[in-house]
């Protein structure tokens, strides 16, 4: 048998700067060939040479082969490259739903595919099924905006399975899905590979390598530095579970029948009736598919989100919204948000805005905020030099990491994190565990939320299951994980084993209904 | 340029074509009764279908119409008109029924818009009678030697009896009706059976349209004539060989009106220094490009029973300190109340603003709304700008310059003049009118409100296909007559 | 959707209540009315009077606006106080000449910056995109009154080619008429709309799923045709809607210049004659006509995009 | 984008030129005293290096004199629409309110199918030829779109994540209003101030044009250009230049405005 990609000392530069140095790589039929690496290291890059395409004044060297055509040679991109597009090669991007047009059916953009690359044959039908979706016209009627995340993002699989691609590229399928969903994709990538087509899957999330590829390439900053099987990737490690602790104290920040909506006199609520209480010292893990009300628990708590009922105290006084808190209930309760980009002014640098905490919450003179700022940004790993830019110019995992130095100058009492380690690659996650852990220990109480359920088992002294605005689950971190009760967790955590241990059967799709079309 | 028609009379008169003329437009203003015309273009559509008893001569002297002569008695109080023998356009033969019928509906009450009114107000309609067919009485209140010259002024167009809807006109004039709309065209047809000689066109369109407009339809070849226009036109037309200018010379009037009862303008001192600081030729050389007479502070140049004797008055600036200084109004700031109502106005306002600045006194221009200028002025500004169109001059002066004129713009009420003016009207014997209404000019430019400048002259432009357009004043007889003109 | 519909037709009529109520109030705030304006040297203060009174101007202002919206929402949009024709003879008889030269100009200029703003977007920065910007933006620097006047120096007066005006002309036998002005009133307008199109389509360009739609093997011709023209046309479909009010501007200023009897001079002749009936008859055309467009202009961007919010 | 530098510089040096050289003549037009005797009309006579206009008037003077009000009005309106709708746009999208949002656009949505034309016609006959009159009316047409785009933009600022991480600073109203959510609507309002100068220089000089709006007479550009039109094949030059003038300061704040946009642009798919 012959590969059906074969790249041989592939380089890309730009302008001077080398992205990929001398990239060799196969992809065989009927297999998955993953390439992972840190963010930049030039995954996106080699996968794209398989379409003779490139950024901006990136410039391509070597030789990448397709079906035995040619379509890198030491020029550069050949002229058969335009005719691989589509129906030998097929990308998913990376954020697939923006590669939906806004303005199309999807019926539209699949059926144009079909009459280009196979007319005559059905196969838009099929390649619905293969991603899972209804077939049926209504769908095909529908406009992009009108599915949910996890839908759009299997509308774009269809998209690339209509063109019957003999090589499916696949880039960073996984970010931000919450473990059952990332088990449904590998479930369907897994059909999909069975059946003859040879899949090349960019990727960090290595738990997800491990669980589906047969050949791995391990790349860092352009470079091979290993590949073969999936034995070349690092042993999944299972965080410690710790035993709870420190139950001794009074309770710190209590919540009591909490609800919340976004429309006005809590119509339609999104989080209902919700009691919890977090102790001086301990860690509160909040945990629940996407969607479930789990940011909006900690904007109330944080006195963002403003229509809600319900009673929140610290201390046992009550705590009012924000705009109503008092500088030092001000100080005493800080919020990470989940998407940090949005929350730095694009015009200051990030070291102002992260000193900026402790001038306006501490009255720390400026060149005593600043030198904090530093100290605390280093201890997360983030060098001065990189803070002093403005935030377009920082990667998501700094931005990710200065966002909780922004926060932590307050010296809160109470911190809630909103899913504040998704950017960040097991060394970065490792940091900013550590830190939290030390102030743990110095009586600062967390509220972490997050998908990754190894992490919350490792980090909290009790979770919470959210599903649908409503707890469904407390405890204690090993019994929720161990010894799940309610249906919602159990799915969770056993979606969650995947790549440490053979996949489960694949769930029915039809379960998924949380976020249908209005 | 000037006086264009006469050397081409000569030429032999062609038949047939269409001839379109365009004249500044009223927009909705413009209407289809002749007895509520106001605008030129009003005037010349209701000339091309309807006509009156009397028309006014190049020196507006009145002149026969539809009434072939006229006879006053002793008194000038009951005047007797013999008709001419005209058809209407439905076929019925002019009767002195449809005169009376005429009167009457110009002075109808409940039609407070029919213009006549005013001037015509001395008509005793109940003493009026048909002698025969031919032949009417018209008796007056108050006897008047210059009642035909009042027939002959503006929304007096004879109709047929019981005329009632003017969206059907039916005159006897030489053209008949085909469609209207309002400010933008007419058109008519030639009326074969017109009595004084079918018109030589087929097809007359009227069109309503501002100067440039003008200016470039006949420019363009999208016109044939085109009425009143700026001397800045002539210039350039003159510099091509597409249009002709035809000129009638120093036709109408241009002033400025001072308030006699108001300060500073109740001091007979201040209007005189006023009079004296214009600088008329410079006031014609610009306002008018030079195309036109110096005025001499009385209205109709060149008209009948115009002072032709009297001196010229010139500018003296010291004369006007003098005076001004006498009157104590050297250095205060006055107000010249103008506006864009007609060509020239503020031009000339301003180049007056800047005469009085030389005689040391600072004017301002004001400047106010077009549309009402005609009512502004006579309530708001203690001077303004004024302009008249042809008219006999004791027309001039019953509407303007007694004490019950209703255009009285500058408040000149005198009960002396009044009397001497109604004394000298009634006076059957020509030349003893003019001598007494010559007294009276002279004593009005001495002591009136008015400073009359200039007297510009009235230009027509017309393609060089067009033929036989009379040099006249507007409002008279051979202004806008149509039937005359023919296509080469 | 259909509460959105209703509210906005809620809005709709509300709004043009309250623009009737604004414009009677301005324009009785004017000095003079009608019976002023019909003035004139040979009319006496007494006949004036008597006119005054037989048009209704002697009676409250209030009373005659509840009088003519009474008549307004019997279909009737009253007399005109100078002409004494109904006002709607004055409506339609003035707004053909302006459809006719807007939709003239629109047959222009939408395909025409249709094409350049796709052009000069599919060559973003290249020479011809910085040389069609160049003179677009040119043309739209200079006053619509000085191209006019330009334009009929040259081609009317100097060169005697086109007719300057519409007087004395009759647009069915001679649409040559229409050059002129459209020539005028294009400049703009297109430099407004090809430069919408163009940021529509380079923005279209640079969106992911065009970038997309080509991998996936979408021809080029098509990926313009059916994946970025939609978008791309979605700005300039607004832009057109909003341009109304402007475009009008440069209507009365054509109108003006060219002696065309459209709408916009009938409305500024409406204000200068005090005509209230036919001021307000046009401004409720107008209004409505506007009204019209801009929900127009809404329902066929979220046809073409869908996800510009309707609610908005 | 190769040789950025070169391409531009020239561009902006055109550019400012045309601009300035209008508003230098604007501003500093009526303290040159050229002391021109005034001729005949339409004269290209020795003594007026650009001829003399209609009323015998030095057309060099008129184009020194006629600025002010031809670009003043432009932008006074500019500014007090930008004052008036700023403010109005500013004050509805901070508060939180929302009768007060509502009290303060909803009227500005009734009055936007209001034709701006009728306004300033309606004012121009109102006011006979008074310029403040004809500034306002210009401004006020103005203010309903100024007021929606300066609340659009603070509303999509201050509703941001951003301000809420501000106030969890517990940064002060000024450092919010002032240091951000301003400083964020600055690049919209830029852009479009840009083109709504233009726009109102338009919109004056067409009103000026068509004779509603100053007295005939007054050496404004846009009135030199209308009155003396008709002269235009006697003596160019009396409509050229003030037409000349206008049209180097609207290009040239075109194309003002178009740099300005494009580098507004350019920032946000920076930062995107
Ligand atoms: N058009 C370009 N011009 C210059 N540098 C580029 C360009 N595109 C990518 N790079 C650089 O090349 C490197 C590799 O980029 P690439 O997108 O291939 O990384 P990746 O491995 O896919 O990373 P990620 O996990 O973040 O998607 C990065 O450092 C990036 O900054
Ligand atoms: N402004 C809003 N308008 C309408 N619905 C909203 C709004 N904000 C949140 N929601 C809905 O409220 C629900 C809870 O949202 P929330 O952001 O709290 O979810 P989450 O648990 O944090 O999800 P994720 O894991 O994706 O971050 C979701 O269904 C979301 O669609
Ligand atoms: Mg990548
Ligand atoms: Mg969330």
């Amino acid at each position: 048998m012959k590969p059906l990609v074969q790249v041989t000392r592939l380089s890309a530069y730009a302008g001077k700067a080398v992205i990929v140095d001398g990239v060799d790589f196969e992809v065989w039929p009927g297999q998955v060939t993953a390439l992972v690496g840190a963010s930049g290291s030039g995954k996106t890059t080699s996968a794209l040479a398989l379409l003779g395409e490139h950024g901006d004044q990136v410039r391509l060297f070597g030789q990448v082969e397709v079906a035995g055509e040619v379509v890198v040679d030491s020029n550069g991109p050949t002229s058969a490259a335009a005719g691989v597009r589509g129906r030998v090669v097929a990308y998913m991007p990376q954020h697939p739903g923006s590669a939906l047009n806004p303005a199309r059916r999807i019926g539209a953009g699949l059926h144009e595919l079909e009459k280009l690359h196979h007319p005559g044959e059905d196969v838009v039908t099929e390649a619905l099924r293969a991603a899972q979706l209804p077939s049926d016209r209504a769908t095909l009627r529908r406009f992009p905006h009108q599915f949910s995340g996890g839908q759009r993002q299997r509308i774009a699989l269809a998209q690339a399975l209509t063109c019957r691609p003999r090589v499916l590229v696949l880039d960073e399928p996984s970010t931000g899905l919450d473990s059952v969903t990332r088990l449904q994709l590998v479930g369907e990538l897994l059909e999909l590979a069975a059946e003859g087509l040879g899949i090349l899957l960019l990727s960090h999330d290595l738990d997800l390598v491990r669980a589906l590829a047969q050949y791995v390439v391990v790349l860092d900053a352009g470079q091979v530095i290993a590949s073969g099987g999936p034995e070349v990737l690092p042993e999944p490690v299972d965080l410690p579970i710790e035993p709870a602790t420190k139950q001794s104290a009074e309770p710190l920040l209590e919540a009591a029948n909490l609800s919340a909506s976004v429309r006005p006199r809590g119509r339609d609520p999104i989080l209902r009736e919700v009691d919890l209480s977090v102790r001086p010292g301990s860690c509160l893990g909040v945990v629940g598919r996407s969607g479930s009300g789990k940011t909006t628990l900690a904007r109330c708590l944080a006195g963002l989100h403003e229509r809600h009922t319900g009673r929140i105290t610290l201390d046992g006084r009550d705590l009012p919204v924000l705009r109503k808190r008092s500088a030092e209930q001000n100080r005493r309760v800080q919020y990470v948000w989940q998407e940090v980009r949005g929350s730095f002014d694009e015009r200051r640098p990030v070291l102002d805005q992260v000193a900026r905490t402790a001038r306006r919450l501490r009255n720390l003179a400026a060149e005593q905020a600043e030198a904090e700022a530093v100290a605390t940004l280093a201890r997360l790993g983030v060098s001065a030099l990189v803070a002093a830019r403005p935030p377009s110019q920082l990667s998501g995992g700094e931005l990710q990491r200065a966002a909780l130095a922004r926060a932590l100058l307050a010296q809160p009492d109470v911190l809630i994190c909103d899913e504040i380690t998704t950017a960040l690659d097991e060394h970065g996650t490792a940091l900013v565990v550590e830190l939290l852990r030390e102030l743990t220990t110095q009586g600062t109480a967390l509220v972490w939320i997050s998908h990754d359920l190894g992490l919350v088992a490792a980090v909290a002294d009790h979770v919470l299951v959210i599903d649908h605005g409503r707890v469904a689950e407390r405890g204690a971190p090993v019994a929720v994980m161990t010894r799940p009760s309610t249906e919602v967790a159990r799915r969770l955590v056993r979606a969650a084993r995947v790549g440490h241990e053979p996949p489960p059967p694949v769930l029915t799709l039809s379960a998924d209904t949380r976020s249908n079309p209005q | 340029g000037s006086g264009g028609g006469t050397d081409q009379a000569a030429a032999q008169p062609q038949q047939g074509g269409r001839l379109r003329a365009v004249y500044a437009g009223g927009g909705a203003k413009e209407v289809l009764d002749p007895h509520v015309q106001s605008l030129f273009v009003d005037i010349a559509r209701h000339k091309a279908m309807y006509e009156k008893l009397v028309e006014l001569g190049p020196d507006l002297k009145p002149v026969p119409r539809l009434a072939e002569k006229w006879e006053p008695d002793a008194q000038a109080a009951t005047w007797r008109f013999t008709l001419r023998e005209a058809t209407f356009h439905d076929g019925h033969t002019l009767t002195a029924e449809d005169v009376l019928y005429s009167l009457a509906r110009m002075a109808d009450p409940a039609a407070p818009e029919r213009v006549a009114q005013s001037s015509l107000a001395t008509v005793d309609l109940r003493r009026c009678r048909a002698i025969d067919k031919r032949t009417v009485e018209l008796t007056l209140t108050a006897p008047n030697a210059e009642f035909p010259a009042l027939l002959a002024g503006i929304g007096t167009q004879i109709v047929r009896d019981g005329f009632k809807d003017p969206t059907k006109p039916v005159g006897t004039g030489p053209f008949t009706f085909v469609s209207f709309e309002a400010g933008r065209s007419m058109v008519a047809k030639r009326y074969a059976d017109y009595w004084d000689g079918a018109a030589r066109i087929e097809e007359l369109h009227l069109l309503s349209a501002d100067a440039e407009a003008r200016a470039n339809a006949v420019q363009g070849g999208q016109a044939e004539y085109a009425n009143d226009m700026t001397a800045t036109f002539a210039r350039t037309a003159e510099a091509g060989r597409t249009v002709k200018i035809v000129a009638a010379k120093g036709s109408t009037t241009q002033a400025f009106v001072m308030k006699v009862d108001q300060p500073p303008f109740d001091n007979p001192d201040v209007r005189m220094a006023f009079k004296l600081l214009a600088d008329r030729q410079r006031l014609v050389d610009v306002v008018l490009a030079g195309r036109g007479e110096v005025g001499n502070d009385l209205f109709g140049k060149g008209y009948q029973y115009y002072p032709a004797d009297l001196p010229q008055r010139e500018r003296d600036l010291d004369e006007a300190k003098a005076l001004l200084k006498k009157a104590g109004v050297l250095n205060k700031e006055l107000e010249i109340f103008t506006s864009d109502a007609s060509a020239g106005f503020v031009e000339a306002a301003t180049l007056l603003a800047e005469q009085a600045g030389e005689a040391g006194l600072k004017l301002k221009v004001t400047t106010g709304s077009s549309q009402t200028y005609a009512k502004d002025l006579l309530t708001k500004g203690a001077i303004g700008s004024h302009r008249s169109g042809a008219m006999p001059i004791p027309q001039y002066i019953t509407d303007r310059l007694l004490s019950k004129s209703p255009f009285n713009v500058t408040h000149w009420r005198r009960p002396a003049f009044d009397a001497a003016f109604a004394a000298a009207q009634v006076l059957t014997d020509e030349t003893a009118r003019a001598a007494k209404y010559g007294e009276l000019q002279r004593s009005l430019r001495d002591e009136g409100g008015i400073l009359a400048w200039g007297h510009p002259d009235f230009m027509v432009a017309v393609s060089a296909k067009l033929q036989g357009v009379e040099a006249v004043p507007p409002n008279t007889l051979d202004s806008a007559r149509f039937d005359k003109v023919w296509l080469a | 959707m259909r509460s959105y519909a209703a509210q906005r037709a809620a809005l709709a009529v509300l709004q043009l209540v309250v623009l009737s109520v604004l414009v009677f109030v301005l324009t009785s705030l004017l000095p003079g009315d009608a019976a002023d304006m019909r003035f004139t040297e040979t009319l006496t203060p007494d006949q004036v009077a008597r006119l005054r009174e037989q048009l209704g101007l002697d009676q409250p202002a209030v009373e005659r606006f509840i009088h003519w919206l009474g008549d307004v929402l019997r279909g009737d949009l009253g007399t005109s106080l100078i002409s004494g024709g109904p006002v709607l003879d004055i409506v339609k008889a003035s707004v053909g000449a302006t459809v006719v030269l807007t939709l003239a100009t629109l047959a222009v200029v939408v395909p025409l910056a249709v094409a350049l703003g796709i052009l000069m977007g599919t060559r973003e920065n290249g020479r011809l995109d910085r040389a069609v910007t160049s003179v677009t933006l040119a043309l739209s620097a200079i006053p619509d009154f000085v191209i006019a006047v330009v334009l009929i120096a040259l081609f009317s007066l100097k060169l005697g080619w086109l007719p300057a005006t519409w007087v004395g002309g009759d647009l069915l036998a001679n649409p040559v008429l229409l050059v002129l002005p459209v020539a005028v009133l294009l400049g703009r307008t297109v430099c407004l709309l090809s430069r919408q199109v163009r940021a529509g389509t380079i923005n279209a360009l640079h969106a992911e799923y065009v970038v997309q739609a080509r991998r996936l093997g979408v021809p080029r011709w098509r990926l313009l045709l059916r994946h970025v023209l939609p978008n791309a046309a979605v700005p300039g479909v607004q832009e057109l809607a909003r341009t109304g009010d402007t475009l009008l501007g440069g209507v009365l200023v054509v109108e003006a210049i060219f002696a065309i009897p459209g709408f916009a001079t009938a409305l500024v002749d409406g204000v200068e004659t005090r005509d209230l009936p036919v001021v307000q008859g046009l401004t409720l055309v107008l209004a409505v006509a506007a009204l019209v467009i801009n929900l127009g202009a809404d329902l066929v961007c979220n046809r073409l995009v869908p996800r510009t919010e309707l609610l908005r | 984008m190769s040789r950025p530098g070169w391409r531009a510089r020239t561009p902006l040096a055109v550019s400012a030129t045309l601009v300035v050289i209008p508003l230098l003549a604007a501003i500093f037009g009526p303290f040159v005293k050229l002391k021109a005797e005034p001729g005949l009309p339409y004269e290209r006579a020795a003594g007026h290096p650009l001829g003399s206009d209609g009323l015998g008037r030095d057309v060099l003077e008129l184009l020194l004199t006629g600025g002010r009000t031809a670009l003043g009005m432009a932008l006074g309106a500019v500014a007090v629409a930008y004052l008036v709708g700023g403010l109005i746009g500013l004050v509805a999208a901070s508060t939180r309110h929302r009768w007060l949002d509502e009290l303060l656009i909803r009227p500005l949505d009734v009055l936007l199918p209001l034709p701006s034309l009728l306004v300033i016609s309606v004012v121009a006959v109102g006011w006979q030829a008074s310029a403040l009159a004809i500034t306002l009316a210009v401004a006020a047409v103005n203010v309903p779109t100024v007021a929606r785009l300066v609340r659009a933009a603070a509303l999509d600022a201050a509703s941001g994540p951003v301000v809420e991480a501000l106030r969890m600073q517990r940064e002060s109203w000024i450092g919010i209003h002032l240091g951000y959510v301003g400083r964020s609507v600055l690049g919209p309002v830029a852009a479009d101030i840009g083109t709504r100068i233009t726009l109102a220089v338009f919109l004056v000089a067409s009103v000026n044009f068509l004779g509603l709006g100053l007295s005939p007479t007054a050496p404004d550009w846009a009135v030199s250009v209308s009155r003396n039109r008709e002269g235009l094949l006697l003596q160019p030059w009396a409509v050229l230049a003030p037409a000349l003038m206008l049209v180097a300061f609207t290009l040239g704040f075109n194309l003002l405005a178009d740099r300005l946009v494009h580098r507004t642009r350019r920032m946000a798919e920076v930062t995107r």
